[in-house]
């Protein structure tokens, strides 16, 4: 008989799983980098995660290591894809053709003739 | 861990480090270079987890991936970015 | 064409080095790292974890994994050995990283900043990078103290500590590009850092032993694998913690330069 | 009383940790800390030198040593430091060398940017100080990197303030050899730890016999281009002329008298204790030897066609370490003889002329043979010091190097070695030609230049150092005493000094 928590850390962790193999689908399959990091914050972000809980459902004692994991997970990963988005878009790494909206220029200009003045 | 997973694992960490450090020296572009090297670093700091050494682990992993790969960059920024030889941008 | 010229001229020195590797290979294939010995020297029915007589050991490995907590109170093999009983070693290499860290700032005092011109206003950093570093911060800095606070205990100690820590500092000058910790205060904290490692090596040549880096408080101060215990273990390794913390720290500042 | 040796190592590292913090008080006060801390070393060196000689302390083997242990566990299971006696002689000239260079640059302005090149320079000399005393084969590698990290940042240091010079040149070159060299010596290391289970030099040794040839055939070739690259062996020399070029003179003083004599000992240690009982006959040895003596003619013959006389010393220097080498591992109470009093001769002449050379620097980057001309008319101070240096470096009568070369070639020609024989004397024709080319600069010429002022500490500190190095050539039996010591230390008998005399 296997015990409840585990069966439940066994599903986190297998929904971590997939999302785990779809971000790194998405980071093959999509066009440019701004599409990439799409899929390697969000669905990377979740699987990770889900993955973290999962373990510490499994073992309790681990439980409060693995929600202090996931918490700082949840900050940092945000936050790093956002400054490789703005890195990249500052040193001039093009966007896709097919993208439809780019606000991120206009504001960059903006503040770039503010810092000038 | 059972003998046979870590001897695959083993075997497909080095196999990695090796491919990573040929793209290394066959870039032109060094910043690429040096991220590409502190990406050799994150590997050896798992097989170091592999090897039961993790306090060699922790060292590797933030020294040899963060910190030298930052201090090549900013010295990289000061003099060229290419190669000679390599495409100008 | 270029390349073809290029890869002849090279043969020799592939050759070379294909020749080296493989005698290298070889040889290290030849040597069992650490088997034969140990087996040699080991009590009749020795169960592992159990206690040896020091008299008949001579091969260093195997009396460390014996004795180590006993002899030097600390629950890390590792710290052990690198702390207590290769403690010069250490010390050694806390002034490589010392000299090396201050030969760069010597080294570029020299260069004069001729792209004074070139230096174009930055922008500010983004708000979610900044106010998100500052978030992290604190975090990181709190990692890294526990890192060599507990090297005694946990796997980790002084130099990974102290790298964790640099690491943040790091993420703190990509998220602030014009601000930074002052030069004096981190050189202050190296210097002092570095003294406080001397001095504790100073204190075995005072106390019972005479000797230097001995660690003659072991058993005194706690039971093995508590916080306080050790005897001079988790001190010196606070000094190692601070001193690579600043020294790398240092380093990253001054090879960033003024705001690039 | 003995002092601990460990004070060799805590007394430098002690100085160089204070030295940033007193910098950031006064960058001129910082520059006397170093100062102190070599002073303080050299008396401890002293007295562990003299304590060496006239008590009869510790016995290991059959010569006198003094021990000291670290971490307070008995070797091998701590570190422990051996003062062998000629450990203790080398590393008593070492720190001498260190003091002559420090007090020599101390009044100079060359740089206010800080104490680095005192610092730097102390710590080297605490670094080789270790590789040479130390009795642990890791802690010996732990040493060489100290050492050849403040060698580099030497080597780097501009020679005047800041201007582009060729100093990154030559450091960057160093900086990439000897992280080989220390790559090698590493993986050296790595091996024979793996084959013999300690790091020990002394249970290393008693365990290397029974290992596989060809794992210490390969520990050999290892040591050997590893250290070789820091002794500055013939082939693998090819960056010291640029760091000789490129740096100031205190810095090529101290590559030519303490890095490259380190890595000279340290590599003889190795091989003579460790590696040489694991191989069949005198494979190991003969290496060396014939290694040293080639070393010895391309160096010679180098520096007989150098144009630039900073280069010129340098790869006198490279001579010198052949002549050494091979006359150690020519072995016998003749070699050692030789070795010794060739190394304290050597010591003691190249800081003068690399100081004369210093003091005589030009705008140029380079230093031509022609700064030479007139020296007698132009300084005679100088002209005498320079004059003095250089006979005692080719080993005329009053000078140790001359009694060093006769008990060579008593050795090589007692064991009718004479194909050895004849290397040398080509060697030594070399550098006669040179010195004499250089000599016949030197006297006074028709059109004489402007007069050459040398400074006080400059001389004050030349003057002692020929005058010793008068002294102990023309009265060689005051270094009877450690020499034999130290054939002791190397399996000799002892012969008398003063009666061949």
């Amino acid at each position: 008989m296997i015990a409840i928590n585990v069966i439940i850390g066994m599903v986190l962790i297998i929904i971590g799983l997939s999302f785990q193999v779809l971000g790194a689908l998405g980071l093959i399959r999509l066009p440019d980098v701004y599409n990439r990091l799409q899929a390697a914050t969000k669905s990377i972000t979740l699987g990770a995660i889900s993955i973290a809980i999962g373990v510490g459902v499994m073992d309790p004692t681990l439980l409060t290591k693995a929600i202090l994991v996931a918490v700082f997970l949840l900050i940092t990963n945000p936050i790093s894809s956002h400054a490789i988005a703005r890195g990249a878009y500052r040193s001039g790494v093009p966007l896709w053709k097919g993208s439809v909206v780019d606000k991120y220029g206009p504001a960059l200009e903006r503040k770039e003739r503010e810092v000038k003045e | 861990m059972n003998e046979l997973v870590f001897i695959a694992l083993a075997t497909l960490m080095f196999i990695l480090m090796i491919a990573l450090a040929v793209m290394v020296i066959r870039s032109k572009d060094l910043i690429k270079a040096a991220i590409l090297l502190s990406g050799v670093s994150l590997i050896a700091s798992f097989v170091f987890v592999l090897l039961r050494a993790p306090d060699v682990a922790m060292a590797e992993a933030s020294i040899g991936s963060a910190l030298t790969a930052i201090i090549l960059v900013f010295a990289i920024k000061k003099t060229n970015r290419f190669e000679e030889g390599g495409e100008e941008k | 064409m270029m390349e073809r010229t290029t890869f002849h001229r090279s043969l020799p020195a592939i050759a070379l080095a294909l020749l080296f590797a493989a005698t290298l290979f070889v040889a290290f294939v030849e040597v069992d790292f650490g088997e034969p010995r140990i087996e040699e020297e080991l009590p009749v029915n020795y169960q592992p974890g159990e206690e040896i007589d020091t008299e008949n050991i001579t091969t260093p490995g195997l009396r460390y994994l014996a004795n180590s907590s006993e002899e030097t109170g600390s629950a890390n093999l590792v710290t052990a050995v690198v702390v207590n009983y290769r403690g010069f070693d250490t010390l050694g290499e806390v002034t490589i990283l010392f000299l090396a860290a201050t030969g760069v700032g010597a080294l570029l005092s020299f260069i004069k900043d001729d792209d004074e011109k070139k230096k174009k206003k930055i922008l500010p950093p983004s708000l979610i990078l900044n106010k998100g570093a500052r978030l992290v911060l604190p975090l990181i800095i709190l990692f890294g103290v526990y890192v060599f606070l507990h090297g005694h205990l946990s796997p980790g100690g002084g130099f990974q500590g102290g790298v964790i820590i640099a690491s943040g500092m790091l993420l703190f000058y990509i998220a602030e590009p014009t601000k930074g910790a002052s030069h004096k205060v981190i050189s202050i904290i190296e210097s002092t850092a570095g003294l406080a490692f001397i001095g504790l090596g100073i204190v075995g040549l005072m106390t019972a032993s005479k000797i230097f880096l001995a660690n003659d408080f072991a058993g005194d101060w706690g039971e093995v694998g508590m916080l306080v215990s050790a005897g001079l273990l988790p001190l010196i390794y606070i000094a190692i913690g601070f001193k690579v913390g600043s020294e790398m720290t240092g380093l990253v500042e001054k090879m960033r330069g003024d705001g690039s | 009383m003995t002092p601990d040796p460990v004070l060799l190592i805590v007394i430098p590292l002690l100085a160089a940790f204070l030295t940033p913090l007193v910098a950031l008080g006064s960058k001129k006060f910082a520059r006397y800390v170093p100062l102190i801390g070599v002073l303080a070393m050299g008396v401890v060196s002293l007295l562990l030198l003299k304590d060496l000689i006239e008590v009869q302390p510790r016995t290991y083997g059959a010569y006198n040593t003094i021990e000291s242990t670290t971490g307070g566990f008995q070797p091998p299971f701590g570190i422990s430091l051996i003062v062998t006696p000629l450990g203790g002689l080398i590393t008593f000239g070492m720190i001498m060398v260190a003091l002559y260079v420090l007090v020599t640059s101390i009044q100079k302005k060359e740089d206010d940017k800080g104490p680095w090149f005192e610092m730097m320079a102390m710590m080297a000399t605490a670094g080789a100080v270790g590789m040479v005393i130390t009795g642990d084969l890791f802690n010996m590698f732990v040493f060489l990197e100290i050492t050849s990290i403040s060698g580099t940042i030497l080597a780097a240091l501009p020679r005047g303030n800041g201007e582009k010079g060729l100093n990154w040149k030559g450091a960057a070159g160093y900086a990439v050899i000897s992280a080989l060299a220390s790559f090698l010596i590493l993986a050296a290391i790595a091996l024979l730890y793996g084959a013999t289970s300690t790091l020990n030099i002394a249970q290393m040794a008693e365990r290397v016999g029974s290992i596989d040839t060809f794992v210490a055939g390969t520990a050999l070739l290892l040591m050997i281009i590893g250290f070789g690259i820091e002794a500055e062996i013939f082939p693998l020399n090819g960056w010291a002329p640029e760091v000789y070029r490129g740096s100031r003179w205190g810095t090529s003083t101290i590559f030519s008298g303490i890095i490259g004599k380190a890595g000279l000992i340290a590599m003889l240690k190795v091989v003579t204790v460790i590696l040489a009982p694991a191989l069949e006959g005198n494979i190991a040895m003969d290496i060396l030897l014939w290694g040293g003596v080639i070393t010895f003619i391309v160096g010679e013959a180098a520096a007989f066609t150098s144009k630039d006389l900073y280069r010129l010393w340098g790869f006198s220097s490279i001579g010198m370490f052949g002549l050494i080498l091979a006359a150690f591992s020519l072995g016998g109470e003749n070699g050692i003889y030789a070795a010794v009093l060739i190394m304290i001769g050597h010591l003691i002449s190249k800081p003068v002329l690399f100081s004369l050379t210093g003091a005589m620097r030009h705008k140029d980057r380079d230093l031509p043979l022609s700064v030479l001309d007139g020296l007698m008319g132009k300084s005679r101070v100088t002209a005498f010091l320079f004059i003095g240096a250089a006979l005692m470096l080719l080993g005329m009568p009053p000078s140790p190097i001359f009694w060093g070369k006769y008990f060579l070639f008593s050795g090589a020609g007692g064991e009718s070695n004479w194909l050895l024989v004849g290397l040398l004397i080509v060697g030594t024709l070399l550098e006669a030609g040179y010195i004499g080319k250089l000599l016949w600069r030197v006297l006074p010429k028709k059109e004489e230049a402007k007069a050459f002022k040398l400074p006080i500490t400059t001389t004050v500190m030349a003057l002692i150092a020929v005058a010793l190095g008068v002294l102990l050539g023309a009265v060689p039996g005051l270094l009877q005493d450690i020499i034999d010591l130290v054939v002791l230390e190397f399996g000799g008998a002892i012969i008398i000094l003063a009666g061949v005399i």
